[in-house]
């Protein structure tokens, strides 16, 4: 009723009233910055695909570390390469990360999580063991183990990060759907004769997908992280495709000569990390159902 | 013995087994005959196909497998490929400076994490918690390596306190070598700290809406005395399993690090043996901080038993 | 008679998504040592509010007005260090859900033993004994054993004279028991109902009884409070309540009770409409759009307490219109 | 209504009509949990949840079980809803042993029982409109189309007293009362022969507890459903049903007609649980208050599984376990002194 009366109001302030996602998303203040951010980074990507200031491959000996100026507006490295197109373009390399090994993840995680949920037992008790096991082998680990054996490379690095985004996954899932198989309205569904599978799908799945976008999104910023570290080692990306972490190592031998080499690519990590998590923690605090309902 | 520690110790074994197969068949695909590797690439196929027999790559691997673990079993291990000394060895000089590196590291974390989020849940929603949680959202964003990075800028280039890298031994003196370790410490202990800071506030948070608080609260109790008597312990047990997996990345941080201080540890020669294909170092390098990391966590479980008195009759 | 509890025109404002709620409106009633004092209404009339209140622990963002006078002292004026001396000492609190009331890390005897360490100032072994005195006088079965024992060790109704006990620790003035039985079977809760009644009994302390459960309340209390929407709608001894209701809520949540005995004969009658939301409460009467008597006025006017019967007062516009109802 | 739906109809009448059974009949069920091993060296415990209970209920008829937690009525429920297997024993419905049943067959005969549960907030589910939460059943029936059963929805929201228009809303944004009626609707689309509700009122307000029993008395008297209505609220069965059991650990202690029962109560434990509830009625009352608390099921002793806290307990009591034998008009009773209850 009080909507109604409401004086006449800026579209900003009616779009944030009311207890909507997006009226809730736009009152959160992280989560509008975590956006703003997440965004910035494809942007980036998608920005740098057609169009770069400069070639971020094209080398210029006589501008080796010239600094920032107009015409470079982050300087140029020690080959003289333009710095802002090669970060603009490493943006790619890390959207390709977090989107393949996510994407890696989530198909078999969350398969194997609603498996174990369904079947209970046998089968949540292999599949716990399985997650148990693959914590044993912390993400990096894990790479540098893959690495070492199909050798550097960035699908290695991506592979590697995706496979040990399957038990995280997987875990995760399998407690949300556990808690959602406990829930009087499965009861219901068996009642009226679903069966497992069709429960599991029209049921479990939409209920415990929030959770899941939300460490999609977490699951994509750690993803950046460890590609990033891998690539610093060596293991990663290799030369000459642009990447935040590679730039960083090399950035490492130079610190004497040009230390602000390491400041840019290290921050625009931290950016693209501080936004994913932002985002996902604002979406945790949007989707909450605790907020969501009311009583 | 009860069937919560019996489930756990067997979950440890069949753990540590799995990941010793995973780690052989891993090495396995490596592509590369590693006598040639080891031969150098000018050897003459005779000399290749003895060094073979000789080291056993000839054989069916589930044999070579077998032997692997026996002889890590009775305590033998190969010798490098690259450093020509039991892999052993090589693990044992570097042990004594990772694992203390991780221990420090954490020991950081915990101190951080525990002043932090216990300072943040006490004044929830006040600006001193935002101001706290803003920081540890930029805390976890920090990649370590560009942390170390910078540290190494700031203290070893601009201020000159620290060395920017290497490890003088422990011969060199307790301080002194711990100095060498401070800077690499900082950089792991700074992400996990943010991580598990947040994770503590919110546990405390969670802890603090249960009903028992507002009894204790009836009772009398001040807000911090319940936070302290009643509040802190409940919370400790999500917070202990973080600690346990966040020891594990850590170690497995140190691989990273190390290099960024060229520090001799485990994280450095894993790296350095890869580089050299030196197959017999990385697996055992590897199933050694799995193992580590697996007996962390079967510790933490068993800690459980100590902190919450509902899992000593039963559990799943 | 000793007034040792008094409300006057108590007011709490909570903070909720929604904006501000008047969870509980212009309250006002006085407890006498000895007597039970109980509160009765549904889900979401600020009857929990209320108790939380005078015990000074609303969430957090909530506001109060009113005054909240033990032994004349304002509680609502109180820093939280002075309200600290006065809970768990002065006024105690029973709550609603024994399983989840009680800290699972620690044991029986120091969490019944906490109060009287705290306000007492006892040793930790003189706090046990006590504790153990306690126990046995709630009538705890095999209180050695029991005293050493972690909460997820007993039952609900166990669980729950342990929380009496706690309560009971410092001798209250005030003892405010929450819906002390809505989680027990129904044998459970006639236990516990009585040893609350027999402890108050014994010492005079003054009992505040919330319960949704008329039958409850007609049993155990003296005097009643009806709430509706955060306000009283009706006030006085049980006894004059329950021969007469006068408020058209009372009357309507009266017949809306499936009597044992009744049978399938007999057809109930309903209130229309569902609870408020306190969030979205109409100006005027709070139960005007659910009442059988409501006219214009009721939706401007704020019905005041008016006189039913000695000791027995109403808020409604229209109670000569009530005999018709009833 | 659509052709096709009277057609569904007609072959539901007649189903029941060809078994001339009972709707419901439990033969002798039993069930047993085991609990989490504690011991490598100690066997498993048991949860002894139904210990031989027989129950039949008519066309039409309304049933109602009560007791306190942990008498097994709400194991009862689902195994009468063929959600779990008994361990011994049989329940038919409509005549047809139900765990004989598999897959379409049950399928197919599930739309003759339907089932109400408790919680108001849990039972539905979030992350679907209303209208596909009440065509649920259909859905699994198969055999109707979209249009069919839109109206079919239409139809049963406004027997409930919703309107056809809800479908389009989520369960959230119905008030607790309203919420189940919904459910009320679902469990009323296959219009089956047989209810099961679970504790259906308890977590409403009273005012609005009313309306909805109001609804199932009038649905029952429509649709000639039966009931089997689970309760602890006494008051409840008695405005609902004809016949009541009263259970206690696992087994049927009381079983008449609602009236016999709550005038004159045979057993001891059906007098305590009748006395024990309170009564808006000024002033107390005198009555049988028993003592300690129902024990665990993890143990099956030797005897009445009342002895332990029954006033009149004798010698006998202890040692020899007592039938449910008949006491005329229907009233059943497992005591060896019934209606005695000094002590």
């Amino acid at each position: 009723m009080s909507m109604q009366q409401a004086q006449p109001a800026s579209l900003l302030s009616r779009l944030t009233r009311g207890n909507g996602f997006w009226a809730r998303a736009l009152r959160h203040r992280s989560f509008l910055a975590g956006g703003f951010l997440s965004l910035l980074l494809v942007l980036m990507a998608v920005v740098s695909a057609f169009w770069t200031p400069y070639d971020p491959t094209k080398m210029n000996f006589r501008l080796r570390f010239a600094p920032p100026s107009a015409e470079h507006w982050l300087g140029t490295d020690h080959f003289g390469r333009d710095l802002f197109s090669i970060i603009l373009t490493g943006a790619q390399n890390s959207i390709l990360v977090g989107v393949v090994s996510v994407a890696i993840g989530l198909s078999f995680g969350v398969a194997l999580g609603l498996l174990a949920s369904a079947r209970r037992g046998m089968t949540e008790e292999l599949v716990m063991r399985f997650s148990d096991f693959a914590f044993a082998f912390p993400a990096i680990l894990l790479a540098v183990m893959f690495v070492a054996a199909l050798g550097p490379g960035s699908a290695n690095a991506i592979l590697a990060i995706g496979v040990y985004n399957i038990p995280v996954f997987a875990r995760l899932s399998r407690g949300a759907a556990n808690a959602v198989w406990t829930r009087e309205y499965i009861l219901a569904a068996r009642t009226a004769g679903k069966g497992r599978l069709r429960i599991t799908i029209e049921h479990v799945l939409p209920n415990i997908l929030p959770v899941i976008i939300v460490q999609a999104t977490i699951q994509f910023a750690l993803a950046i992280l460890a590609e990033a570290a891998l690539s610093y080692l060596g293991l990663g990306a290799q030369p000459p495709a642009p990447s935040w972490g590679r730039m960083l190592s090399e950035a490492q031998t130079l610190i004497y000569k040009d230390p602000m080499l390491a400041v840019y690519p290290g921050l625009a990590i931290a950016l693209s990390v501080l936004g994913l998590n932002l985002l996902g923690d604002g979406l945790r605090d949007i989707i909450d159902p605790r907020l969501s309902r009311r009583r | 013995m009860s069937v919560f520690l019996f489930k756990r110790l067997l979950t440890f074994l069949v753990t540590l087994l799995a990941a010793s197969m995973l780690t052989f068949a891993a090495l396995e695909l490596l592509p590369g005959d590693p006598a040639l590797v080891i031969l150098g690439i000018d050897a003459s196929p005779d000399a290749v196909a003895a060094l073979s027999r000789e080291m056993g790559f000839d054989q069916p691997a589930w044999l070579r497998y077998a032997r692997w673990i026996g002889g890590l079993l009775q305590g033998e291990f190969a010798d490098s490929y690259t450093y020509k000394v039991p892999v052993w060895e090589l693990i044992r000089d570097r042990l004594i400076i990772t694992v203390p590196l991780a221990v420090f590291a954490m020991v950081l974390t915990t101190i951080f994490a525990f002043l932090l989020g216990i300072y943040a849940a006490s004044r929830h929603n006040r600006p001193g918690d935002v101001l706290v949680m803003g920081f540890s959202q930029l805390g976890i964003a920090v990649p370590n390596f560009w942390l170390a990075i910078l540290l190494i800028v700031l203290f070893a280039v601009k201020l000159g306190w620290f060395k920017s890298g290497g490890f003088p031994g422990w011969d060199a003196g307790f301080w002194e070598a711990l100095k060498a370790l401070l800077l690499p410490a900082i950089a792991l202990a700074t992400v996990q700290g943010a991580i598990l800071a947040r994770f503590t506030r919110s546990s405390l948070l969670e802890v603090m809406r249960e009903d028992f608080v507002r009894t204790a609260r009836a009772k009398g109790l001040s807000r911090r005395a319940v936070l302290w008597r009643h509040v802190l312990r409940n919370a400790l047990i999500p917070v202990v399993t973080i600690m346990g997996l966040q020891f594990a990345s850590l170690l497995a941080g140190t691989i990273v690090v190390e290099n960024v201080f060229a520090i001799p540890g485990l994280g450095r020669l894993i790296f350095q043996s890869i580089g050299n294909r030196d197959i017999v170092v990385v697996r055992d390098v590897v199933l050694m901080l799995a193992a580590l990391v697996v007996a962390i966590n079967f510790l933490v479980d068993l800690l459980y038993a100590v902190i919450d008195p509902r899992l000593k009759a039963h559990d799943i | 008679m000793e007034t040792v509890l008094e409300a006057d025109r108590l007011t709490v404002t909570l903070q909720t998504a929604a904006g501000p709620a008047r969870a509980v409106r212009d309250l006002s009633f006085s407890l006498q040592r000895g007597r039970c004092l109980g509160i009765v209404g549904e889900s979401g009339c600020g009857k929990s509010m209320t108790a939380l209140a005078i015990m000074g622990l609303l969430p957090e963002g909530a506001h109060t007005a009113g005054r909240v006078l033990l032994h004349g002292e304002d509680l609502l004026a109180l820093d939280d260090a002075r309200m600290c001396a006065i809970r768990g000492d002065r006024i105690a609190m029973i709550f609603q859900e024994p399983m989840t009331s009680l800290n699972p890390l620690h044991r029986i005897g120091d969490q019944v033993g906490e109060a009287l360490r705290l306000h007492k100032r006892m040793g930790r072994r003189e706090a046990w004994e006590k504790a153990l005195f306690l126990l046995e006088r709630v009538g705890i079965p095999d209180p050695h054993r029991r005293i050493g024992q972690y909460p997820h060790q007993l039952s609900g109704g166990q669980r729950q004279r342990v929380m009496i006990a706690m309560a009971l620790a410092n001798e209250p003035d005030v003892l405010i028991a929450d819906e002390p039985t809505t989680a027990l079977d129904v044998t459970i809760q006639r236990q516990i109902l009585d040893l609350i009644q027999d402890l108050a009994a014994e010492t005079g302390m003054g009992l505040i009884l919330i319960s949704h459960d008329l039958g409850v309340i007609a049993e155990n209390a003296d005097d009643v409070l009806v709430m509706y929407g955060g306000m009283v709608v009706e006030q006085g001894s049980s006894e004059a309540i329950f021969r007469r209701f006068a408020h058209p809520y009372a009357q309507g949540l009266f017949a809306a009770i499936p009597k044992l005995g009744a049978g399938r004969d007999t057809r109930l009658r309903t209130i229309p409409g569902t609870v408020p939301d306190i969030a979205d409460l109409p100006p005027g009467c709070p139960f005007q759009n659910r009442c059988p008597r409501a006219e214009a006025v009721c939706a401007v006017t704020v019905p005041p307490m008016e006189r039913v019967g000695e000791g027995h007062r109403a808020a409604c516009l229209f109670l000569d219109k009530a005999e018709a109802g009833a | 209504m659509s052709g096709q739906g009277y057609a569904r109809e007609n072959v539901a009448m007649s189903d029941r009509a060809m078994t001339d059974k009972d709707v419901l009949a439990v033969y002798d069920l039993h069930k047993h949990y085991p609990l989490p091993r504690e011991s490598l060296f100690r066997e498993a415990g048991r949860v002894y949840a139904l210990n031989g209970v027989d129950l039949r209920l008519g066309a039409a008829g309304s049933l109602g079980i009560v007791g306190e937690s942990g008498c097994g009525k709400s194991t009862l429920a689902r195994l009468v809803m063929g959600l779990e297997v008994p361990t011994a024993g049989r329940v038919e419905i409509l005549g047809r042993d139900i765990a004989a049943m598999q897959g379409a067959e049950l399928r197919h005969h599930r739309r003759h029982f339907q089932m109400v549960f408790q919680d108001p907030f849990g039972s539905l589910d979030p992350r679907q409109k209303v209208g596909r939460i009440v065509a649920e059943p259909l859905h699994v029936l198969g055999g109707s189309d979209a249009a069919q059963r839109a109206e079919m929805v239409a139809a049963v929201l406004e027997q409930v007293g919703l309107r056809a228009s809800d479908r389009d809303r989520y369960p959230h944004e119905f008030s607790g009362g309203q919420r189940q009626r919904i459910a009320v609707a679902r469990a009323l689309i296959t219009r089956p022969a047989l209810i099961v509700a679970d504790e259906a009122v308890s977590a409403l307000d009273v005012s609005v507890q009313a309306q909805v029993l109001n609804l199932l008395r009038d649905l029952q008297e429509e649709h000639g459903i039966a009931y089997l209505f689970i309760s602890h609220d006494l008051g409840v069965v008695d405005y609902l049903c004809e016949e009541v059991a009263v259970m206690y650990l696992g087994r049927i202690v009381e079983r008449a007609p609602a009236k016999a029962l709550f005038a004159a109560p045979l057993h001891p434990y059906t007098r305590a649980l009748l006395e024990a509830v309170p009564r808006p009625e000024p002033g107390r009352r005198a009555r049988m208050v028993l003592g300690g608390s129902v024990p665990a099921q993890t143990g099956r002793g030797r005897g009445c599984v009342f002895a332990g806290r029954c006033p009149r307990a004798a010698a006998r009591c202890r040692g020899e376990e007592p039938p449910l034998i008949g006491h005329g008009d229907g009233h059943f009773a497992a005591c060896h002194f019934p209606g005695d209850f000094s002590g």
